[in-house]
């Protein structure tokens, strides 16, 4: 081999670089997410395998829906009426009364910061919260 | 009623109206490039070699044979002997091997040739020419293309290859234009030197190279000039110059114990316009008092072998190491070349440097600035223009350049200092200095754009004039475009094979304009020391305005 | 409309209800669309589209108050700083408006202006004293002819056509500000800096949402109050106050177009004005000096 | 209308067109490349392109005009070198014929001007003709350069005839012994 | 081979290519009953991942095997030479006698692809124009950083916790926030940059002539999964956890098939290992080559220092003995020395 040292350097920076997850993640399994559901509703607006591929393009039409044309009420497949309303009635005490234990779980499991909560005021938790992440 | 004969390919008038009348571009209909067959026309290629130049340095398979021949009398296992020289070369050159493997056929190449802007012919694009070579690789070298053949763009080596490979490899003259480029840095005059190579362990060479390899092998230059003619012929300069200037310049020749050994390729001791640049020399060294001898052992700069195959290129290069040991001399000059000094640069130093080991050579000083070249270090040999720029600088040299002043200057630069060195501003600053009118042509044809003069690597020839004169269209171009913007009349250049090319191109393209090397101009514009009174330029043409005053 | 969007959904086999199909459901003998439906799986029709051909996708709540066009009448004779005050504390609480000391990144829906920047052409030097010092509530005019949202390049601020409002998608806005030179009466602030950080968060209404930094916003005649069925909050707490002192309200609410509300009344008995009528906005806030 | 209006009129197409059909006279790869605007990267397109134009021109003035050869010149000058036959070559100026035809046959049928066109098309043989002598003089000058080029490479050693080294006729490689062919002489000697 | 026979060849291969997962992972659980998700999950991913890296590894020793015998750079500007000179930046970089220049070289080509960048034609007016001819270089730059940008993106799917810089480019590329999910600007550039590529060697006849079916396969299949990418983010949406759940099971090595995955994501992921897989034994391996092109990775200072060629062959030299031996007659009648003096005519031949 000519110029090994230079190539073979070249090579394993290439080779370490290429293979980043794998010693990144070093074998250790991940922690899947864990749905805290609903106590009290049993049944979401739509089913859940549609809730959880879609939920953000119902959410989206939700947005539209009522800012852009008033119409606040939504009709599920199971004809029950609901508040168009992420804060009000997604996630509310009722349904997912904690966005860190729902939305948070898979959000944060796939890398998807979603925009929502910039804007929409997140219901308030127990400070406890933090120490049990940590388990 | 007597016959048209059949060679004279006369078309019937059916076809005559058909070439007028095409229909709408087909798209994508055409004949794919592998199964379009070569089809080889005179003028667009050399002679064969003949059987005889093969003889001293014992090429292979010496025959009587031509191109336009249908049977090129190739030895019975000329396929093995083929794909052998091949595989050799792909474990001995990473660039061939590389170059293989990773084109992309981008297509940044494509338009950048010399020949396919002269010609049109889309074999002549880079890209295809290697493409040439690159699908017997595959056919031969590569799982994909064994199993895949055409899909993987492979291609059996068949005669009508080999044919192809021949015609379009003597079609390119290596100067590196495409590899400016191409992403990768490929760089088709490697694959056209290995590829020539190939064709010469067949014994396929054109005459126009093997011939000066067998001559430069045996008397030390291209033209085959034995000693005495060579010293005959410089005394003829040195006649000429006393004729013209009154000064007596004295050349010494085989001295042992010089400080420097001069080499310049033999077309400036042999053919016109280059011998005025030889004169200038001549006249430089002597006004110096510098001290040089010339050898005739060692009387070629140019390096035919490059174009053959590197084993010739190093035997032939060894000459100009063992005479500067034989004499002595500290360090070697080389004169205006082109691709002499691509081997010098670039092949010298690896090849041939062991062979001055013991010898008085050291770092290259100027003995009359004191100047270290510090970038010959390793190879002690110093460009001429590096030389001279140096004097000058200095300003070691009295220059009357109002002497050139009915010159019109713009400088073509040659490929092979340009690319395989990077030699633009020594020779622009000599000339600023030795005239007053230097025009430089559009920059996208100079420098490191430049363009070929359409007969480099050993295309010079007579024959192939077509080819030449397509390949040196957008030099013609060019230098047409500043002689129209700038009354431009003398073309400057730094090559002796351009000071071969160009003035045909320019005869044929830009009447008006001459061809000149440089150190013509600076011997022109020095003020000697006894001369007298100058009527005339060392071409003994009269010089305008001041012819009167004698 | 849902009902009949869900219909469609299911004929066309192109829900995905099929795919969750419980077990109880495999049980039942299915039809050919919905067996369809459920064996492509992933692949229905996209939801986007369907979002794109199905607008709106919810209905209008049975208790929302509706009107053709909203209007304000502002009676400025009633008002006083008390009354002001007490419109602008509870409009800034419950839509979250920040508290933002500092002057150029201040944020507003109503507030206080002068009588003379208020109603530039209704001013000269000799005007009753009482009316030159007399507080003046003004907001977003929500005008008929909105050049806010002509000038709007993302169609974030846009008039609802059913009731005439002027309204912000704050999903949309880029923060171009072009709006904001659109507006003749200064109506509109830009968030420079994050609302959120101004907001204490025991004061926050969590059923409204804040707004990020880089976004423009303004008064919305209550829109979401209007939805449950209640009157602009500063409407609200303005005749609250003005019952107590025993005053006539000094902000009323109505439909222009019923002759028969009360906005139409106080405008046929009042001589009112509008703020800058004379550049053809055709504001909905009216004055009665 | 007359012819010639007609020809000002449809200028630009009838340019264009006859553009195509000497661009259509290179191989079809190179066609695209042929239509680039690049004077220096792309010589003889732009060349062509430029001169088609002005014969164009020259040819609408009426005049026979000392320019039409210099234009036919810069057109001629590179076809001469490159992959035609001599029909070839020429065979673009009937081009024309042919396309005016196309763009205008229907209104010189219209305006009734065929003399006028005939007389057009005669002065169009008489460029063909032209540019054929061009043409010729053209190929006269390679073979000149050629000869010139031997003449020029040994007038040096001429001047000392006899010093030129060739093989002596009865040389030979001490290892070799094939089929040499001695006597052989080349056409070419360098 | 010409452009249309390439062009069914290889969009053949691709269709073939989506068919298989999509009948293997689709079909046949319906048909047969049989469940081949854990073949397409798992087992040809990890296959085409180690062809791809041995393979690599493999052609770059193959490379690294044959020696350099000359250094031979294109030299691109002025050569380092007279003190006074000018040798600047430029020329430092576009013609290096030191490893800073050549590292500094070789950054521009790999990082800036400086050689197509050269790419300016000039066009005549009244002034010589120059006129840059840089949307190959444009498409080109558009194609590697997209694509670069995408694989880093992906890393969201490969790691827990994310590392700090997939966020950071997520946000970058999804700037805009337009749609939802937000798109990533990435990906039309990407689709548009390949576009472009094919569009240029279909429509230009000279690079049509010059294009092999190993040109057009590669940018249908980055189109390919391009596109279904974009599918599953945009339109057909994806279960991503259940997506995560595998991809983790992959590089974690604890490989896993979840429920729930759409056949989608199956020929997504074939036809990444199909990419994969290909990739050493292709043009591909531009990726690695480019980085030991002696052309450039090479420093112009052979007059300064010397270059070892290994094989450097012993060659018969015509020495200058036997060249005078030659002519020593002559030349001692031209009065030039010699080493010998003439022998007596007798010894001669």
């Amino acid at each position: 081999m000519y110029d090994g040292g230079k190539i073979i350097t070249g090579v394993i920076i290439g080779l370490v670089l290429m293979t980043f997850p794998i010693w990144y993640t070093s074998g250790r399994a991940a922690k899947k997410p864990d749905i805290k559901l609903p106590v009290k509703e049993k049944q979401c607006v739509e089913p859940k395998d549609y809730m959880r591929k879609k939920h953000m393009q119902l959410l989206d039409l939700w947005r539209d829906s009522v800012v852009r044309v008033a119409q606040r009420s939504y009709v599920a497949f199971n004809g029950a009426k609901y508040d168009m309303s992420l804060q009000n009635t997604c996630i509310s005490a009722d349904c997912h009364a904690k966005k860190t234990e729902f939305c948070d779980e898979c959000h944060n499991y796939t890398g998807v910061v979603p925009t929502c909560w910039d804007c929409h005021i997140e219901p308030k938790e127990e400070p406890k919260e933090k120490p049990e992440e940590k388990h | 009623m007597a016959k048209i004969p059949e060679s004279w390919n006369v078309p019937t008038p059916e076809g005559l109206t058909k070439e007028v009348d095409h229909g709408p571009l087909s798209l994508g209909l055409e004949k794919g490039w592998m199964r379009t067959p070569v089809e080889i026309k005179p003028g667009m290629h050399c002679y064969a070699a003949l059987p005889k130049r093969s003889v001293a340095l014992d090429m292979p398979y010496p025959r009587d044979w031509s191109a336009m021949d249908e049977d090129w009398k190739l030895p019975r296992n000329w396929r093995e002997i083929v794909l052998e020289g091949f595989k050799d070369r792909l474990d001995r050159f990473r660039t061939f091997k590389l170059f293989m493997d990773i084109c992309v056929r981008c297509g940044a190449c494509a338009d950048k040739c010399h020949y396919f802007i002269g010609s049109g012919d889309p074999k002549n694009m880079p890209v295809l020419r290697a493409e040439l070579l690159r699908s017997v690789y595959r056919k031969h070298f590569t799982t994909a293309g064994k199993l895949l053949g055409p899909i993987a763009g492979a291609r059996d080596l068949t005669l009508d290859v080999l044919k192809e490979w021949w015609y379009y490899l003597y079609q390119c003259s290596e100067c590196r234009r495409c590899s400016v480029f191409c992403p990768y840095g490929i760089d088709t005059a490697e694959i056209t030197i290995i590829g020539r190579e190939l064709t010469n362990l067949l014994g396929l060479n054109i005459d126009w190279i093997a011939a000066p390899i067998d001559f430069c092998y045996r008397t030390g230059n291209h033209m085959g000039i034995q000693p005495h003619a060579y010293v005959d012929m410089i005394d003829f300069f040195v006649d000429e110059i006393e004729n013209y200037t009154g000064v007596r310049v004295e050349p010494s020749f085989n001295r042992k114990g010089a400080e420097i050994l001069f080499i310049t390729p033999s077309g400036d001791v042999f053919g016109d316009p280059g011998t005025y640049t030889a004169m200038g020399y001549l006249v430089l060294f002597h006004e110096l008092g510098l001290d040089v001898t010339w050898s005739t052992y060692a009387s070629e700069g140019g390096n035919f072998g490059l174009f053959t195959s590197n084993e010739v290129m190093k035997r032939l290069n060894s000459k100009m190491y063992a005479e500067a040991k034989r004499l002595g001399v500290k360090w070697i000059l080389g004169g205006e070349c082109g691709h002499m000094w691509r081997v010098v640069n670039q092949y010298m130093g690896t090849m041939n440097l062991d062979i001055a080991e013991g010898s008085k050579m050291e770092e290259p000083v100027s003995p009359i600035t004191g100047t270290k070249f510090e970038n010959a270090k390793s190879t002690k040999m110093v460009h001429i223009t590096e030389f001279t720029a140096d004097l000058i600088r200095h300003n070691k040299l009295k220059l009357d350049p109002s002497r050139n002043d009915h010159l019109k200057v713009t400088f073509h630069d040659s490929c092979n200092p340009s690319r395989g060195m990077g030699l633009f501003e020594e020779p622009r600053y000599v000339i600023k200095n030795v005239c007053n009118h230097f025009y430089d042509m559009p920059a996208s044809c100079i420098r490191e754009q430049t363009y070929c003069c359409g007969g480099g690597s050993g295309l010079n020839a007579g024959e192939d004039m077509e080819l030449r004169m397509r390949g040196g269209l957008p030099r013609a171009n060019a230098v047409k475009y500043v002689h129209e913007k700038n009354g431009v009349n003398m073309l400057a250049c730094i090559c002796a094979i351009d000071r071969a090319v160009l003035p045909n191109l320019m005869e044929y393209f830009v009447p008006e304009c001459d061809v000149t090397g440089i150190h013509e101009m600076v011997a022109n514009a020095m003020i000697l020391e006894g001369e007298k009174e100058k009527t005339v330029n060392l071409r003994g043409e009269p010089l305008p305005g001041r012819e009167e005053s004698e | 409309m849902g009902v009949n969007r869900r219909k469609f959904l299911k004929i066309a086999g192109i829900t995905t209800v099929g795919v969750a199909a419980t077990p109880a459901a495999n049980a039942l003998a299915i039809g050919p669309i919905e067996w369809l439906d459920k064996k492509l799986g992933g692949f229905t029709i996209p939801e986007t589209l369907l979002h794109f051909f199905h607008k709106p996708a919810g209905h209008t709540p049975g208790e929302a108050l509706t009107a053709k066009r909203w209007v304000m009448v502002v009676n400025v004779r009633q008002i006083d700083e008390e009354i002001v005050e007490a419109c602008t504390e509870v409009c800034h609480r419950i839509h979250n408006v920040p508290h933002i000391k500092n002057p150029k990144h201040e944020i507003k829906w109503i507030w206080d202006e002068h009588y003379k920047h208020a109603l530039p052409g209704q001013h000269h030097e000799h005007i009753d004293e009482a009316l030159k010092k007399a507080p003046f509530l003004v907001m977003c005019n929500h005008c008929q002819n909105p050049a806010c949202v002509r000038v709007c390049p993302t169609k974030a601020t846009f008039k609802r056509k059913h009731d005439g409002i002027v309204l912000m998608d704050m999903h949309r806005c880029i923060g171009c500000r072009f709006c904001m030179a659109a507006c003749p009466f200064g109506a509109r602030s830009f968030n420079w800096v994050d609302p959120r950080r101004f907001i204490k968060e025991e004061e926050q209404n969590r059923e409204f949402p804040t707004r990020t930094k880089g976004v423009v916003e303004k008064c919305n005649f209550c829109a979401e109050r209007l939805a449950k069925g209640q009157i602009p909050a500063c409407v609200e707490t303005c005749q609250e106050l003005c019952k107590e002192k025993g005053r006539e309200p000094a902000l009323v609410f109505g439909d222009l177009e019923d002759p028969d509300s009360e906005v139409r009344q106080l405008l046929q008995s009042h001589y009112t004005l509008r703020r800058k009528p004379e550049l053809g906005t055709n504001p909905n806030v009216y004055y009665i000096v | 209308m007359s012819l010639k209006n007609l020809l000002l009129q449809k200028r630009s197409p009838i340019v264009k067109k006859w553009c195509d059909v000497v661009l259509r006279t290179y191989p079809e790869q190179s066609q695209s490349f042929l239509k680039k605007k690049d004077p220096f990267g792309n010589p003889v397109g732009c060349t062509i392109a430029e001169a088609i134009e002005s014969i164009y021109d020259e040819l609408l003035q009426g005049t026979e005009s000392d320019n039409i050869p210099l234009f036919f010149d810069s057109i001629m000058r590179v076809r001469a070198i490159q992959d035609f036959s001599p029909s070839q070559a020429v065979g673009f100026v009937f081009g024309l014929k042919k396309v005016i035809r196309k763009e205008l046959g229907s209104e010189i049928l219209k305006e009734g001007i065929s003399e006028e066109w005939a007389a057009f098309e005669s002065r169009i043989d008489g460029l063909a003709l032209l540019c054929f002598d061009i043409y010729s003089k053209c190929r006269q000058k390679i073979f000149d350069i050629r000869v010139h080029q031997v003449k020029n490479q040994s007038h040096r050693l001429l001047k000392m005839a006899g010093l030129a080294y060739d093989l002596p006729e009865d040389y030979e490689s001490p290892g070799y012994e094939g089929d040499l062919k001695e006597g052989q002489v080349n056409k070419h000697e360098s | 081979m010409n452009a249309i026979a390439s062009l069914i060849l290889s969009g053949g291969a691709i269709s073939m290519l989506v068919a298989i997962p999509f009948l293997a992972v689709w079909a046949l659980p319906y048909v047969y009953g049989i469940h081949l998700e854990w073949l397409f999950g798992i087992v040809i991913p990890y296959v085409a991942v180690i062809i791809f890296f041995v393979g690599i590894v493999y052609r770059v020793v193959q490379w690294a095997k044959c020696p350099v015998p000359f250094r031979i750079p294109s030299t691109c500007a002025q050569q380092k030479s007279l003190p006074w000179i000018k040798y600047g930046y430029a020329e430092k970089l576009d013609n290096p006698i030191s490893t800073a220049g050549v590292v500094g070289r070789m950054i521009l080509e790999v990082l800036c692809f400086r050689s197509l960048f050269r790419n300016t034609r000039m066009e005549f007016g009244t002034d010589i124009k120059y006129k840059s001819a840089k949307w190959l270089w444009l498409a080109a730059i558009v194609f590697h950083y997209s694509f670069l940008i995408v694989l880093i993106r992906h890393l969201r799917f490969f790691t827990e916790p994310m590392p700090f810089f997939v966020p950071i480019i997520e946000k970058v590329d999804g700037f805009f926030q337009f749609f939802l999910p937000v798109v990533y600007q990435s990906g039309p550039l990407l689709g548009a940059a390949l576009t472009f590529l094919l569009l240029r060697r279909l429509l230009d006849p000279k690079m049509r002539y010059i294009s092999l079916p190993a040109d057009y396969f590669p940018l249908f299949l980055i189109l390919t999964i391009a596109g279904t990418g974009i599918l599953m983010r945009y339109v057909l949406k994806a279960d991503v956890v259940s997506i995560k759940e595998l991809t983790m099971g992959l590089v974690s090595f604890r490989p896993v098939i979840p429920e729930g995955i759409s056949v989608l994501f199956y020929i997504h992921l074939f036809l990444v290992s199909v990419l994969f897989a290909y990739f050493p034994f292709s043009k591909l391996m531009h990726m690695a080559g480019v980085f030991l092109s002696p052309t450039r990775n090479l420093s112009n200072n052979t007059r300064i220092v010397r270059h070892i060629n290994p094989w450097n062959p012993t060659v018969k030299l015509h020495t200058y003995e036997a060249y005078e031996d030659d002519f020593r007659e002559k030349m001692i009648g031209a009065g030039l020395p010699v080493e010998k003096q003439a022998a007596s005519p007798a010894d001669k031949e």
